[in-house]
């Protein structure tokens, strides 16, 4: 990886870190409903993963979807928009947090039934499979999802059929308050890909260039061989599951550990080790993302909302019949 | 124009579809090899090849899921579903994410996507398997819900569905195959969403849709032998449901019964009832009645079957009640 | 008697029975360390343990079928699923198993089971987050569904439904749980399958249940400010749905509208105004309106949202209309 | 096992394969309808495992389940007077031949969704580990039934849970029309297992005393550990699917070569190898079964249908409200 990806990741990281601080801000202050999860502390998952993608490889994740929708280079202005519920966000403010989807970038949702999506990634690939492409789909989903009949019946499919799919287990160690092993019956994703006789690998996710080297190698074997594979990506979020989560379910002092694990900061302890880039330059685009973040605010503040009309359209396709 | 079945019906419009489009391929358990359950994709597997005819695990949400995708990156694709009791086990995927996806994401794509799904009563499958649950899946909006009556219809409705850019359920009954009827060649659509007279009368109403139909012609016929001409509407599509024939009809007539096969609470005809009501209240000369399923889960056992299905003289009863 | 909010009265039911009955248990998703997402089982944990509060893998055919197979064999559990709207992710437990085993295998064994599930809208969660699907399930027979509207009934049927030999749907609404009311201490059970008057009134009759009783609660005060006098009847259980009290309001009113949260058409309206005019048709002095969500899937933006839910004024104005 | 034992399962095999064969005479006379799924050529299976099992230990399987339903100790006048449908099957008529179930032997069914009993058989399990006993629920199923969700989640939360389960996959190498290898991403069911970290063997199902054998070790396995294990037993059936099966998914030579190899004939071979019973003895055991079946048949075709009015029982417990 050259320079200038290696710092176009940095930028992405802490502009989802921002964003998302900023999105809480403006959560507590009622201007955001809704479920919001925040994806803080797992930024360097998505953003190395998504950097390894060729731009006709499709994504698609679950709820937790503000770092993947930048990732795959949706305007913070529109991820703020969505937010807000407002006209100009990516999904006309119909979405929300959990939403975000556009299919332009590739970037397919946003996804917020548990499992739900991994068949239907399992469609994109067999929609191109049957194209004759060789497109690859990139599917995002949690520890606590792999427990789920959708993930049994997506990975076999996709296994039986060769579908060229990337699994991407993002394990942060709980499904809600549920820490892995109290609901799965292996304490290592990964193993259940042994099921399906599947390749699998794990990384550490809180380092952005090993996700990055993982998920290459990964989408390599898949585009060669038209075969799936399941990655595990072993991270951890700082904040609660969702807004208003009560964390009765881990200590402090394992959310401090893992905090002191700040994957941003892995990546500039890297980034200066290497001399890549100085404290001073990575400043800089701290300071760049700062302004970006605000403009995004006011963008969206200043969006109309929705017509009322607009309740009625997008049921269907064919014409705007209720 | 020639007289065939409505299987036949089904696998002409099947197959003019894949004739006429590429990126239309069928997908669901034992449609290939075996040439699907009730015999409706035979030869498929050969015509077109493993590729355009998937056989797939026993996994209904995959199938359903998968075809969901697939419609999402402009593939055409048909679910067949073994029968409609399995949408139980994939139901998310038809009423939450088929039904909503485009509206969630403000339109980003199109879902043009069939579920062909047989259903019905009267073969002894014993309770989980001989279900018409078709209103449950009307209820909900983002949905099409088509359920045809002739032969005709299904050719004409199919075709027109497959060509539609929106999920659809498509609905047939398992005891109906059999049943023929002229069905014009090659080219002929019918349009989604419009309700349309299958029988011309001026005593009374008789909405219906598929195995209704097939009772409800019958019992005309009875009915007519007793100088009574019941004009009968066919819906054959539940949403987006059509009610203009029905109303048009009701307003000449002034007397209804609504027949259908499912159970008659939370069913096909509360809709239908609460809709005539509201539109042509003052056209009402007697209590529009509701033929249904009685309210059991089906039995095994032949006779009780058959007791607890609507039958021809139920409807016969009922339109002679609405007449009193 | 306290004034208890509706999550308080959930929860003292839910612990009076636990106490009362070693065999009733919870499972379901975060009913447990986290003490429910709602905050409905808060202590449990501590107080009854991890064998009593059970926290599952997010599986919900896995959450109904174990509730299910540990019933027949002679416990009683309480299954929650975190929404009503992931009973769709398992809707075959709910429909075709629960609902129908008993029927099928000749009453062999009964199913005391409890399955909780908070619905609703209007708290932008989307499309796929904020259903009011209640009308679905109450088409089935074989399943009971219960959906209280205030926290006495909660608890009176939260309690009768746990003493319940049968398959009981038990329907909740997100945005209620800090409605106050009057609730008895201890024991205190209000049958299963019993509609009720909440307001006595003489010029028309509002019939609803849940988040309806509240709305319409509130559009009686508004009518009462005018002299209009609305009766309202909660139907609190849709199956086995109990229209007595229905037909008798009406009787005296010969005007109604029902009023649900859930999409209009195949909703829980559409069945009561058939059985009204089934019923009662001679006391008809006006078509009967139904007030109900648009028929859209629920965006996440709170001004479509709310445009899309049925509101207050909605409800007057129907009333006046009946009135007319 | 001493000679009574190994007598009594040679006659439930015997039984299971005459009373099918009487069956389809009746199906095709139109005295039985709906589906019916022939045991014939897996009669091994069930009659090894049933034979290892306590009688507290429950039993559950899908549709074929005519064998299971005699194993478990019904009567064959039960079974046939179900299968028409008759007020003294013993569900009453109302269940038919894949609805067959006796709790009072522990058996609880017969279940037409594929894959759909395996999540309520972990609900047996879990239901004797609340009351604090070690009986075993013995979960039987399909091939095909592996690729469901359901299969899934059961295996999953039987393993997280420690719940007593003997999953039996019972491989007759086609759900329905589709070899294994068609529709699941491993050719050997149990390695599935494996994605849950659960113990498994796998053992030839034309023998009834190896399947006997394994059955046991896996029972005391259960018994002691109190973990699932999946035990996936190799057959083949010798029918159709169903009544009216096309068949046109595997050839006649294969049919036939599996045919040759008989559990029955295989058994009789055995006990006469082992000196254990002569052909003169089993003879009199398919003699005695032959006026068994005849008697059943006589028997369920003179008893009673039920009574209109059984429409509206059993639909509820509380009373029979509609
Ligand atoms: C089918 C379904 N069941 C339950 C939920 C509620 N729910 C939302 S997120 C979540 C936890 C998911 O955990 P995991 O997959 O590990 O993802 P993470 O939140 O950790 O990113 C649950 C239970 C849901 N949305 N869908
Ligand atoms: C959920 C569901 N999907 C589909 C079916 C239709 N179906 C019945 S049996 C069967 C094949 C099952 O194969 P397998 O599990 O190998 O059992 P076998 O018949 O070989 O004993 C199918 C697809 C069903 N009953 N339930
Ligand atoms: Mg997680
Ligand atoms: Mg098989």
């Amino acid at each position: 990886m050259d320079k200038e990806n290696l710092l176009q990741m940095y930028y992405e990281m802490v502009l989802i870190r921002r964003l998302e601080e900023r999105g809480a801000e403006l959560y507590q202050q009622g201007k955001i409903g809704g479920f919001m999860h925040l994806y803080i502390g797992q930024e360097a998952v998505s953003t190395g993963l998504i950097a390894a993608r060729e731009p006709r490889d499709r994504v698609i994740t679950a709820y937790r979807d503000h770092g993947v929708a930048l990732n795959c280079g949706i305007s913070a202005n529109e991820v703020m928009a969505e937010l807000l519920g407002k006209a100009t966000g990516m999904s006309k403010g119909k979405g929300g947090s959990m939403h975000m989807a556009d299919t332009s970038k590739n970037m397919w949702g946003g996804h917020a039934i548990v499992g739900g999506h991994l068949p239907i990634a399992a469609g994109f690939a067999l929609g191109d499979q049957y194209a004759g492409n060789d497109n690859i789909t990139i599917c995002m989903f949690g520890d606590g999802a792999t427990n789920i009949g959708y993930f049994h019946e997506a990975l076999n499919l996709s296994k039986t059929w060769n579908l060229r799919v990337l699994w991407v287990c993002e394990n942060n160690q709980y499904g809600m308050g549920t820490a892995v092993d109290r609901a799965s019956a292996v304490s290592e994703i990964r193993q259940k890909a042994e099921g399906y006789g599947m390749m699998n690998s794990r990384v550490d996710g809180m380092d952005v260039v090993k996700v990055h080297e993982a998920a290459s190698e990964a989408l390599k074997y898949i585009r060669t061989e038209g075969k799936p594979f399941l990655l595990e990506i072993m991270t951890y979020r700082f904040r609660g599951h969702s807004m208003g989560d009560p964390e009765r379910y881990r200590q402090q002092e394992e959310v401090k550990k893992w905090q002191e694990n700040d994957p941003i900061g892995i990546f500039r302890n890297y980034l200066a080790a290497q001399k890549i880039a100085a404290g001073n330059d990575l400043d800089g685009i701290d300071a760049q993302v700062e302004i970006e973040v605000q403009k995004a605010v006011e963008f969206a503040e200043a969006s109309p909302e929705p017509a009322l009309a607009d309740l009625y359209t997008d049921i269907y396709a064919d014409a705007d019949i209720r | 124009m020639a007289r065939i079945t409505m299987r036949e019906a089904i696998s002409q419009a099947l197959m003019e579809e894949m004739d006429r489009d590429p990126a239309v391929f069928i997908l669901g358990e034992e449609v290939g090899v075996w040439g699907g359950t009730y015999a409706v994709t035979k030869g498929f597997y050969d015509k077109y090849g493993a590729e355009r005819v998937k056989d797939t695990p026993i996994a209904e949400n995959a199938i359903l899921g998968a075809a969901i995708g697939a419609a999402m990156v402009g593939q055409r694709p048909i679910a067949e579903l073994m029968t409609i009791n399995f949408a139980f086990s994939a139901m998310d995927y038809i009423v939450n994410q088929a039904a909503k996806l485009r509206y969630m994401f403000g339109g980003q794509f199109m879902l043009p996507l069939v579920i062909r799904a047989v259903g019905g009563g009267g073969r002894q499958l014993g309770a989980t398997h001989s279900q018409t649950p078709d209103a449950i899946f009307a209820h909900f909006p983002g949905l099409k819900v088509v359920s045809p009556g002739t032969p005709a219809d299904a050719k004409g409705l199919l075709k027109s569905a497959i060509r539609s850019n929106d999920p659809i359920l498509f609905i047939e009954h398992a005891t109906m195959y059999q049943v023929r009827g002229e069905v014009p060649d090659g080219e002929f659509l019918i349009p989604i969403g419009k309700s349309t007279i299958q029988r011309p009368g001026k005593d009374l109403t008789i909405v219906t849709y598929c195995k209704g139909l097939e009772l409800s012609m019958k019992a005309a016929e009875e009915l007519a032998k007793e100088g009574i001409e019941a004009e009968i509407v066919d819906l054959r599509t539940l949403r987006p449901l059509d009610m203009e024939p029905v109303l048009e009809s009701f307003k000449k007539t002034n007397r209804a019964i609504v027949v259908e096969e499912g159970w008659k609470s939370y069913g096909v005809g509360s809709e239908i009832v609460s809709r005539i009501y509201e539109e042509a209240f003052d056209y009402v000369d007697a209590p529009i009645l509701r033929v249904a399923q009685k309210e059991v889960p089906l039995p095994y056992n032949r006779t009780l079957e058959q007791a607890a299905l609507p039958q021809v003289p139920d409807i016969v009863a009922a339109a002679k009640e609405v007449l009193k």
